[in-house]
């Protein structure tokens, strides 16, 4: 593997670890929020394979991509993911229930308490890499706040994202864009998605630098987008990282990968994700044990059910609420049509 | 024989036409192996080859250009675009090439293509699935759009937008892919591609119709006929052109016409034709055109979504109206 | 008081706006230092410095996308598209995102953007720079599509646009840009960005058009009223949302109507205009509502443009044939 | 200059002549084809300024990147210029009447009698890289011919070219796209475009080769686009081929470039302009005269003449001509309009 990493499949040490890495907390609340994704994860499929949710995009095994960015990351920062970055959603204070909202199919799910001037979920590809160009655009005219965006492999290949690459390059944009290269768009392997010989190499385009990471390690992704959105903070552009991880899952629950790829590369995988290496990192450097494993499973599985159940608790809004937010407020033209519609 | 749903008559279709013209091909995004996200190619690429059936970067806008290339060098290009929320980035393509190539050129060269798109809600999709611009696109001079409403029209029509010379955007009803099948030969025919048709005839009021909405049309009409109100039912199935006699032969014979699109309201399609009866039919209409339509905002959400869609019972209203009207 | 061409108060509510609220920016393609291909930001980054007077690469997707992320994050972004015909490649953030952003989020994020771009025909320019295809744009929902017909309108109007805290795309007639002149006062009074206004008065016929073909309509309305006949021009100004009761007041009060626009026929804003003037005036109405438009086929290159654009006789035509409606 | 030439800007060789630029007849054929490309210029600026043609896109010391390229070609590959390749066209059998009518306003300018496959100019920036992927999808079908597309340095920033670069790549097509970098995209200097080192490595983005050649010189740009054909036609793929020229003139005939550029950056490059260096080359080599070169600036200026005035002699065509070949057969729809339309 020619990326970067800190730690191997079996979480041995591979060179010498950043120094968040040597603190214990900053790892327990990575593998913290690596689980809670995954916890948040199976919920999700659970509820929508029983039509309690709509369908949803898994993000097994691609949770090490999500919560190192967003762990990078400085609070005012904006973040603008595609639809499967949850853990990094949920590391910058989203809830739960506000995303079992938005996948339940209510607005009021991207009215997050948490992060207000992050983006919600962007599931046209590759849309929010403009979005990001135009919020760096914002942060360079007051000098605070880097925009961080992520898309998967496919991404790479819509003009959005090298349209918007460019002119983060020719603008010096505080902007760090990350592929989470999780190799497939959903039938699609990256191999066929481009001849690139890596995502990273795309940022040559743009005269950007480009680095590729082991986007299994979540210390690799976090360090690598920190010194990202570093150098973007310091007046000296944008970045563009690569994070090669691998979808364990169907694309989306609408999804069945089985008609196009094998088992056994899915299987082969399962011996390099995320959570594993951390936790055995964890185990042998930091004391880690079956009680503080126990421990966290209970307390992510309580947050999550209890989250889910406030979900399905949660009224749906009226019809006219369809109206609510169209414009700051509504034209006359409208206006009669929302009446119509709150009649039933 | 056995019965086929929609999904089913244009893979069909689709097969035919590969078969029959070795200029046929087929690209767009999961379309190979996966057979597309609907399975509208599903054993296509193994029947024909990875060099006719090909899946391409997840690129809308070389989709839709390669297709005016290819177009003009000879081949039949007929690309699946996923979702006809992602067709935006296409519409460049569309309207400034592949709508106008040959015109530009004198017919020197010409863009016989056909880009597919699943469009409308209906089946709980996430957001951006379930959009129903049609009326863009049929505002472009020198495409063609076509819907068609049954299997059977999906069929005939998908040949038709196979075979003809220009550019073809079909969009797909997609809540109808699978809502019911009905028996659909393999015979190659295609039907006549500007035709709108006529599924049921009657007297006192005409419904107008596409898409996956003529299954709210079609519950008002037998409706109707228990209240005594006999209805005619037109599927326009061809939205540029539009097939303006027939409608106006409908409605001058009806005196009354109601129009149900998915879109919204502001500058629908639905608006064309209204405007055109009202100008053409006026001495006609006993009443005015109404037109019963998504709202003039975002396609909600899925909690939301029946409520944005049209019911039955809002074209049963507006007919009564019209029929009330005095 | 000195007179002032549309390009002039386009530029002077332009400054005003980046004088009065920092948070304004300008980025387009040439829109720095050579000023705009139209001059509309002539002298403007010289003035307020190129951070925010910016010249973009040749990216029309990612200006509007950056228009969006620009809006959402605190700032007022007003981006120029260099002509209409290039405006495709900007729909898709249009609207996927820019107009649907404050509903999507329930208001947390908004987007108050304006996206400005020269449209029409007239000037003999190349081909694709001459589009109007505005009707596409006012089919989407949640956004605000608008449209000066004066030098003093577009002051007026281009402001409230900036100041609007939703996305609005400012189309501006490129043929009345320099036609001719009038006083405008740089006042920082901003007009209703929703109202038709109404330039002449009448009695006999009703008269709705939009940019450059007030030019014809307003002829047409001087030649009729040497004939006799009075005419009310109204200048539709916002196309999204439509000033729906303006219009109806004016045809309830003339009981007849004439759409002029330069787009083509299908489709096109004179349809939704139309089909709802026939729906809620039909009791009024004397005669059928005409359409005066551009055909249904590609803008042809300039030597044959005239034969295109409705001319001022077609629009006569078409006000005798309702005044002789019977 | 980084980039590879044969001839240096006073016509001195540099390093060895490919073959094809050691016949003179080649040269020579070169050379005209410049020079008529210049008289075609010359003559349709001042046609524009009499207003007897519409808004015209000089080509002014850009001949060798249009010729070298077209020269390059096979006469059953596909040409697909942007609107500056006069001298492409030409080379490829368009007539100087056909452009005129072209530019004049008439689309029976497109109807060209030559070339009867290539593409008419495109004008909205980079939609020709996707046609031209299209193109070559076609080829690549039959086996037979490659396709070649030209647009300017600010294409390189539009989604469409890095779209139609990708899937080259990714499908192997036998396509070939050319960056006439003329350094200037109306108003914005090559180095505000983009920070990419230099556009050939934009390639990268797409796994595909990038060459940067010296445009000014026409051995080099034909030299560069041949081998990039040949490799194309042997099914090896595309590439990105670059050619460094520069505008003289104004963008357009509607551009004052003097709003933004220097008179001293262009007069530096008058230095460097292609058609003086390959005739000094001719001279010193091959044998060009006075009497040669007076002979040939007489024949171009009579036939681009001669082409004018059969173009100020063709009528305008009628007004219905506007939906004739709107569809291969005109719907009942549209036909009322072309009757109205014929009668005024
Ligand atoms: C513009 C656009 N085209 C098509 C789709 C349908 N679609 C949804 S996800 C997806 C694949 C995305 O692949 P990738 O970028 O690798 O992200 P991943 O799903 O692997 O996270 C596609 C084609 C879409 N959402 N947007
Ligand atoms: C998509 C698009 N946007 C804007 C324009 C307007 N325009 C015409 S040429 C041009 C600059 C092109 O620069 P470049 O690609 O370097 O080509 P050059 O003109 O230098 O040959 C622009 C912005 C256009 N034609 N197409
Ligand atoms: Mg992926
Ligand atoms: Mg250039």
């Amino acid at each position: 593997m020619p990326e970067t990493a800190f730690l191997d499949a079996r979480g041995e040490v591979l060179r010498d670890l950043p120094d968040f890495a040597r603190e214990p907390e900053t790892l327990r609340a990575l593998y913290t929020a690596m689980v809670r994704a995954r916890t948040f994860d199976a919920k999700a499929i659970a509820l929508q394979r029983t039509g309690r949710l709509g369908t949803y995009a898994s993000s097994l095994g691609q949770e090490a991509v999500s919560v190192g960015v967003a762990a990078a990351m400085a609070e005012e920062d904006v973040f603008l993911p595609s639809f499967r970055e949850h853990g990094g959603q949920l590391w910058r204070g989203v809830t739960p229930e506000e995303l079992f909202l938005y996948w339940g199919g209510d607005e009021r799910g991207n009215d997050f308490a948490g992060p207000r001037q992050d983006f919600p979920v962007c599931v046209p590809v590759a849309a929010q890499f403009p979005h990001a160009a135009g919020v760096a655009l914002a942060m360079q005219q007051t000098g605070e706040g880097v925009a961080v965006a992520i898309g998967g492999d496919g991404a790479t290949s819509k003009g959005d994202f090298y349209e918007a690459l460019n002119v983060v390059g020719a603008w010096d944009l505080p902007a760090v864009f990350v592929i989470n290269n999780n190799q497939w768009a959903i039938s699609m392997p990256r191999t066929e998605q481009t001849r690139a010989r890596t995502l990273a190499d795309k940022a040559v385009a743009a005269g950007l630098p480009g680095e590729q990471v082991d986007g299994n390690d979540v210390i690799a992704v976090r360090e690598a987008t920190a010194r990202a959105i570093g150098r973007a903070r310091g007046g000296e552009g944008g970045t563009l990282v690569e994070c090669v991880s691998y979808r364990l899952g169907d694309h989306t629950t609408a999804d069945d990968a089985s008609r196009y790829r094998d088992d056994a590369e899915v299987s082969a995988h399962w011996k390099e994700e995320p959570l594993i290496r951390l936790r055995n990192h964890l185990v042998a450097e930091h004391g880690w044990g079956k009680a503080e494993e126990d421990a966290l499973l209970r307390s992510c599985h309580d947050e999550i059910e209890a989250a889910a159940e406030r979900y399905l608790a949660t009224a749906p809004q009226p019809a006219r609420a369809m109206f609510a937010h169209l414009y700051a407020s509504l034209p006359e033209d409208v206006a009669a049509q929302a009446g119509e519609a709150g009649d039933g | 024989m056995a019965e086929h749903t929609m999904i089913d008559a244009i893979r069909m279709a689709l097969s035919r036409a590969l078969d029959e013209d070795e200029t046929v091909i087929l690209f767009g995004q999961d379309i190979g192996i996966d057979g597309g996200v609907f399975r509208a190619t599903n054993g296509l690429m193994q029947r024909f080859g990875s060099g006719r059936v090909r899946d391409t970067p997840l690129s809308e806008t070389v989709i839709a250009g390669m297709c005016v290339g290819a177009a003009a060098h000879g081949l039949r290009p007929v690309a699946e675009i996923q979702f006809m929320g992602f067709l935006y980035s296409a519409i460049d393509q569309l309207a400034n090439h592949a709508a106008r190539l040959r015109n530009r050129t004198r017919g020197r060269l010409s863009c016989p293509m056909v880009l597919r798109a699943p469009f409308g809600g209906g089946i709980k999709a996430p957001e951006h699935h379930s959009e129903s611009m049609e009326a863009m696109l049929a505002h472009i001079p020198g495409l063609r759009v076509v819907v068609p409403g049954s299997p059977t029209r999906a069929y005939g029509l998908l040949l038709a937008a196979i075979r003809d010379p220009d550019p073809v955007v079909f969009l797909e009803p997609k809540r109808l892919y699978r809502a019911g099948g009905e028996p659909v030969e393999d015979t190659g025919a295609a039907l006549p591609i500007e035709q709108a048709e006529v599924l049921q005839e009657g007297d006192d009021v005409t419904l107008i119709s596409w898409g996956a909405m003529l299954t709210e049309a079609r519950e008002a009409v037998e409706t109707l006929a228990d209240e005594g109100i006999s209805a005619e039912l037109v599927d326009l199935s061809s939205l540029k052109p539009i097939d303006r006699a027939t409608l106006r032969a409908s409605v001058e014979k009806t005196g009354r016409c109601v129009i149900v699109h998915e879109a919204p309201l502001t500058a629908g399609l639905g608006a064309e034709i209204a405007a055109d009866l009202a100008e053409h039919c006026l001495i006609s209409l006993l009443a005015p055109v109404r037109r019963v339509t998504g709202y003039d905002t975002v396609m909600p959400y899925l909690r939301l979504e029946a409520s944005y869609l049209p019911s039955t019972d809002r074209v049963l209203r507006a007919v009564r109206d019209v029929m009330e009207f005095a």
